[in-house]
């Protein structure tokens, strides 16, 4: 991944490098500042698109460049120093990663789950209005598939979408805010959980209707292809959606087009009550893929590193033209359906088997194998995060609600 | 007899028909899974115990499923379909108004469609895409027939008259009027139980109910603002003004006869709707009356709706969206009497 | 296949056979009258539901039966004696027909020719209103799959319906009528072209919306189901309905429950004008099937014979409850999409080779060299088909239009 | 200047905004296919050529395509989605009303969808599910812009106005307005040719036309009806009473402003309709004059619009389904004047 040099003067004439903000070997989140360059009108930072290591500077401190000019060479995460990690990486072999790729996967792992607890909190004390589809138990497909996005790649998602909103960069705050049916919420209020989104951020306001965000993430993807632009979007939806029309339309035309759209279906064996062998003969969703002619792939979706790694392989895929792909991630939900569903068509072993293979235990038991992490380093993330919650919470109880005459805006452009 | 709300009426409606005739058959969304919920609104609760064979859960599949529903009518079978949010009624309306309408027509009277298709409507906290007044968008449909329920009285003897009726019927309900009370009630319900006999009895699919007579001035409406009109006439009452409140209950076709009784006598009509103002049901009830009472109209009718916007989340904006008891009052008040 | 004594008594008292009407080694047709009965209040004949070889008298003339015995056994087409036919039999080895099957097929394929033939000409001719959609060229796929069916079974049809109307037994009069708009056509003139059926037939109102009729045929397997008949009923589509999202919903429900539909896709290589290879990636249509997981074929659709024998192992499959199957029936329009269609997308050499594999030529060609028919029998054919349909055209120029009060009824039962 | 048609003008308002916009594309079914027809109707004829990129043809797939429509404006493109035959806007309905439509609303204003759809209705003797008057099923859904044309010269500058706007637009053509001249016209076809002016020119999408003024009725129509009012005019014009003729054109939303001082002046208003009189768009227009300015009206509205029934194929039946110049002047003259 390469960090360029962005188009920011407006007379087109070179722009200085004032100050590099990470070292040679050092780890870049997606979004780091990495680097303060100074046009003839402001000083700005350049942000990394991806997660990566710093491998080379190009432009020394001082020096000049133009729009487009190569910055940096950043390594993607695997490249990097650090502990090696359970598993086999897509080659076969063993991959280290980078400790703080790893720590910033469980972090976000985390983040997904506190947020997801505190706000089922919030609804069972009466105090959080609407109505919830909640994600716990299904962090790493979340995590692991924006892991392997840039920042300019999209998302879309579905009515259990928090997660995919938080692993793509949403706040707790404004997510917290427009679950309170505030006006600072990222949907400005009018959304609430099931259209969460935000647009600035990648992630498309989320569709309720079953498979109805696919037909849409094909369309973005028509228009990267349109455009020659190097965006890919990534589509999320249920088991439950491979039955719609909707998905077969799209991903016919996807197929078709080659767009660069990775399907990413999460499998969590149930569409609402409904189990996925009510739904299909062939329970195995990859499989649909070959059909439209394109490739599928099924991945154990509570492994974080290895939805993290067919994402990556897959988004490649599509950035090249030789999308789609469609990935089917294994995973479950360990809660209710929506708000106060107890789930008592989820047979108890079932829920036994897979709640010993939690998404979050696994990766925390990896790290601290690995020596990438021990006990305190955990406890600590999970502290920050259910104080930066804790502290979003507070401020979205009273966050400013809409007035009577929004109700009558953002209908129309004028 | 007993007090039922209208999701344990409807369950009993249909096992007794399921029960009465072996051709009707229910089929939708997790409608009947052991450990499930009868439903999104609970509404087949348990009935797959009876009945293992004709409760057929599907895939979400709306399209497929309405249209699977259709030519099993057609083959004689009563299929009962239900969508669990009547906002998914677009993914089928092909199905639902270029085939199950328009079958019998186009076959010059040969086929027929004995179909019944349940579906719930109003906003509810869910945001834009659980929320839709779908009423517009089916009410005037040549070939089907549509119809609201209040109370759950009604809610049995209709869907009873549906399921043995031979054309399609389409039952709205509304979110709010399932239960008041119990764990999966919403915020918002309101009381719409009522005393339930123990005999069979049917409700006609075309017929307008005056749910509380008055002299003054006329105010239509149907689901949930039918139960905010009864409220406000009460509140009239207090200001000294008599109003009559008619359930339309079915959008299509329109009971103007029983409309056109009560405006002969009030001479001034207010049509109550959730739902945008612009192209909604009222609109043609509107333009109905007066085609038909011109003549007797004290004033012109007034139409009150939400505004022409999608649905909100934000409760505040939600709440504001939906039509109010104060605005019917406030309307009502407005005329010169 | 077996003759059952219908159930025509009133008091269930046994019926009496009164006269054969069918010799044991003859050939039944579809409808035909095989036997004479006498109940208490009528005289009535039974008839074959399906075609082949009388090889069995149950009950000799004066003897009597109960409603549900077997009256006799009727063989299928192929146990029979008659010529040799060219191709392979679905076992492999040859297979013998009966001429009288085997020139049904033919003067059924030639019907639906002619019709077609005929009808255009009297668009051309500007007397016919409304628009067409034709078949010629895909005569035996209408012809070899409704061969495989018996007459309790249904079909469902598209816009490009009148091809199934005459294999499955519409008269040409009710059709022409029906083309006129008259009110002795089958719709009454309500439907017309694109929505021809005859529920008494077992042919539906045809579907003109794409892919439409494709839940509707799977709902009406349901109902077979669920009542537990024997019916079964074959839907057919096109190529470009297989895009659709009722084609997807429906096939993943069909096969979930195992229902006795047969899905037959007249793959003609083109939708509109739109070439197969345009619309998806993966063009072999049967392929879809595996992945809702049953069983889908590929068969040369301008041999009628192979389409019989694949659609007749379809049918029994389905039957006997081990359906849905899903027939790709390859075959080629020769004729413009609808009316005025100068075909200018279809390159000419395909044209020239699909005109040189036209299914009427290539099984009269058979039947010639296996001695089944000689020229003056096929001339016969032409001539009496020809006579026939010119009667009907005669009759239907002149068959009386509704009424203005018509356009009112029908909306509503009552 | 030049005279052209409806699907010539749109042919090349589409080149023009295409050649103007590098975001702007053409997405349906057989809109692009060498040796093709160029959509169903010869609108986008040989655009492949000069658009190779952006002339998008697609599979059978309404819900599918327009759904990608959506997605594509929302990330900045101007797609103009063609659907074959209006009633198949059922199947794509779903994401038109509750995904484009709503959009901007659910995401607090944050995303937009400029997307153009164009969709022919009207009954032309091709049976029940090819004939569909489908402005009713859209008008009034907020969020979304429903306009109708009438003439080349509109055709033209709407559906520039239309790719320019960044709402969704869905206009509605007729099938017997796009060329009553060459090989693929229709039996009934009707002349709405347009001198067409050489340069851009925009017609805005909110503003009804007056297309012929008169003082002593209001007739209010769109599409084919427009032709046979201003057919009937004529008519009455012989017998003495003096009509203006209104072209709605913007059917959401409606310009009252143009038909209230319409209405100052006439006092009496015909509206005429193809479709199902229930449930029409004339149902919102009616009970919206008398909201407004039944202070004016000298007779109630009256309403001509085709019977509550599918659209049959016989042509016998056909015509008589169809609104007539006859039934225009007919209730014309019924007023008392
Ligand atoms: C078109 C449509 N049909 C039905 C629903 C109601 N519904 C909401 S979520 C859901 C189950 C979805 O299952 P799946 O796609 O597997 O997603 P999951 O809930 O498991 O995340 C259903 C039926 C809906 N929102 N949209
Ligand atoms: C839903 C829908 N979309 C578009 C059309 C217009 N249309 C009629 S026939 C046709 C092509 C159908 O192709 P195919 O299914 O291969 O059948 P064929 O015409 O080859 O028999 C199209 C696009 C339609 N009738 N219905
Ligand atoms: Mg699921
Ligand atoms: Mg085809």
């Amino acid at each position: 991944m390469n960090l360029k040099m962005p188009d920011l003067s407006t007379t087109g004439s070179p722009i200085k490098v004032t100050r590099w903000l990470v070292e040679v070997g050092d780890f870049v989140e997606r979004g780091q500042a990495v680097v303060e360059v100074e046009t003839d009108k402001a000083t700005m930072e350049v942000e990394a698109l991806g997660f990566g290591t710093l491998l080379q500077q190009l432009v020394a401190a001082g020096g000049e460049a133009s729009a487009g000019d190569l910055l940096a060479v950043i390594g993607d995460a695997r490249a990097a120093s650090g502990m090696p990690v359970t598993g086999n990486g897509r080659g076969g072999g063993e991959i280290n990663y980078h400790r703080d790729f790893l720590l910033s996967l469980y972090e976000r792992m985390v983040l997904v789950r506190q947020f997801e607890d505190r706000v089922r909190a919030l609804f069972l004390e009466g105090i959080m209005p609407g109505t919830i589809h909640q994600c716990q138990g299904q962090e790493a497909t979340a995590v692991g598939v924006c892991a392997a996005l840039r920042s300019d790649d999209f998302i879309t998602s579905t009515f259990r979408g928090h997660g995919h909103a938080l692993a793509k960069g949403l706040t707790v705050q404004e997510m917290l805010d427009e679950l309170f049916g505030a006006v600072t919420g990222c949907c400005r209020g009018k959304g609430g959980s099931m259209h969460i989104g935000n647009l600035e951020k990648g992630m498309m306001p989320a569709i309720a209707i079953v498979a109805g965000g696919i037909p849409l993430a094909t369309g973005m993807a028509l228009a990267f292809k349109l455009r020659k632009t190097k965006e890919i979007v990534a589509c999320f939806f249920g088991d439950g959606a491979v039955a719609e029309g909707a998905f077969h339309e799209a991903l016919n035309m996807a197929a078709l087009w080659s767009l660069p759209v990775l399907f990413v279906c999460e499998n969590n064996l149930y569409g609402a009550s409904t189990r996925i062998d009510q739904v299909m003969k062939n329970t195995r969703v990859s499989d649909r893929a070959a059909s439209y002619g394109f490739r599928g792939e099924t991945v154990d979706g509570n492994d974080v590193l290895e939805v993290y790694e067919a994402a990556t392989q897959a988004a490649e895929e599509c950035r090249s033209g030789r999308g789609p792909v469609l990935l089917e991630l294994q995973t479950y939900r360990r809660t209710g359906h929506s708000r106060r569903d107890p789930c008592h068509y989820q047979p108890k072993e079932e829920r036994a088997t897979w709640s010993a293979n939690d998404p979050i235990t696994r990766f925390a038991q990896a790290l601290l194998v690995g020596g990438n992490a021990d006990l305190d380093d955990l406890d600590r993330i999970q502290k920050e995060i259910d104080d930066e919650i804790e502290r979003a919470v507070e401020k979205a109880k009273t966050a400013p609600k809409p007035v009577l005459s929004d109700l009558l805006t953002d209908v129309y452009a004028s | 007899m007993k007090r039922q709300a209208i999701a344990e009426a409807l369950r009993d409606a249909i096992a007794e028909e399921m029960e009465r005739d072996e051709t009707v058959f229910c089929i939708g969304e997790d409608i009947a899974v052991p450990g499930g919920w009868g439903g999104a609104f609970t509404v087949t609760l348990g009935l797959e115990k009876r009945f293992p064979d004709r409760m057929i859960n599907t895939p979400i599949a709306e399209l497929g499923f309405f249209g699977i529903a259709v030519g099993a009518a057609m083959m004689g079978m009563r299929p009962i379909a239900d969508v669990q949010y009547g906002d998914f009624l677009f993914l089928a309306s092909d199905q639902i108004i270029n085939n199950a309408a328009k079958m019998r027509y186009m076959s010059g009277g040969a086929c027929q469609v004995p179909l019944v298709m349940r579906a719930p409507v109003g906003a509810t906290g869910r945001g834009s895409q659980h929320a839709q007044s779908m009423e517009r968008y089916f009410a005037g449909v040549p070939g089907l027939k549509v119809v609201a329920v209040s109370n759950a009285y009604d809610a049995k003897g209709i869907l009873k008259s549906a399921v043995r009726d031979n054309d399609p019927v389409l039952i709205f309900e509304h979110k709010l009027l399932y239960g008041s009370k119990g764990a999966r009630t919403e915020s918002g319900a309101v009381d719409a139980t009522s005393e339930i006999p123990d005999h069979d009895y049917l409700v006609q699919l075309d017929r307008a109910a005056v749910r509380r007579t008055g002299s003054q001035v006329t105010i239509l409406s149907w689901l949930l603002m039918l139960h905010f009109s009864l409220d406000a006439a009460e509140k009239l009452a207090g200001e000294g003004v008599d109003a009559e409140v008619i359930d339309l209950r079915s959008l299509s076709p329109i009971d103007f006869e029983t409309i056109g009784e009560s405006i002969r006598k009030t001479g001034r009509v207010v049509i109550v709707e959730e739902g945008p103002k612009t192209g909604g049901v009222s609109a043609e009830i509107a333009a109905g009356i007066q085609e038909r009472f011109s003549a007797y109209l004290k004033a012109p009718v007034v139409r009150i709706a939400s505004p022409d916007v999608p649905v909100p989340f934000s409760p505040i904006l939600e709440n504001a969206y939906r039509p109010s008891v104060a605005q019917i009052v406030q309307a009502v008040i407005g005329f010169k009497f």
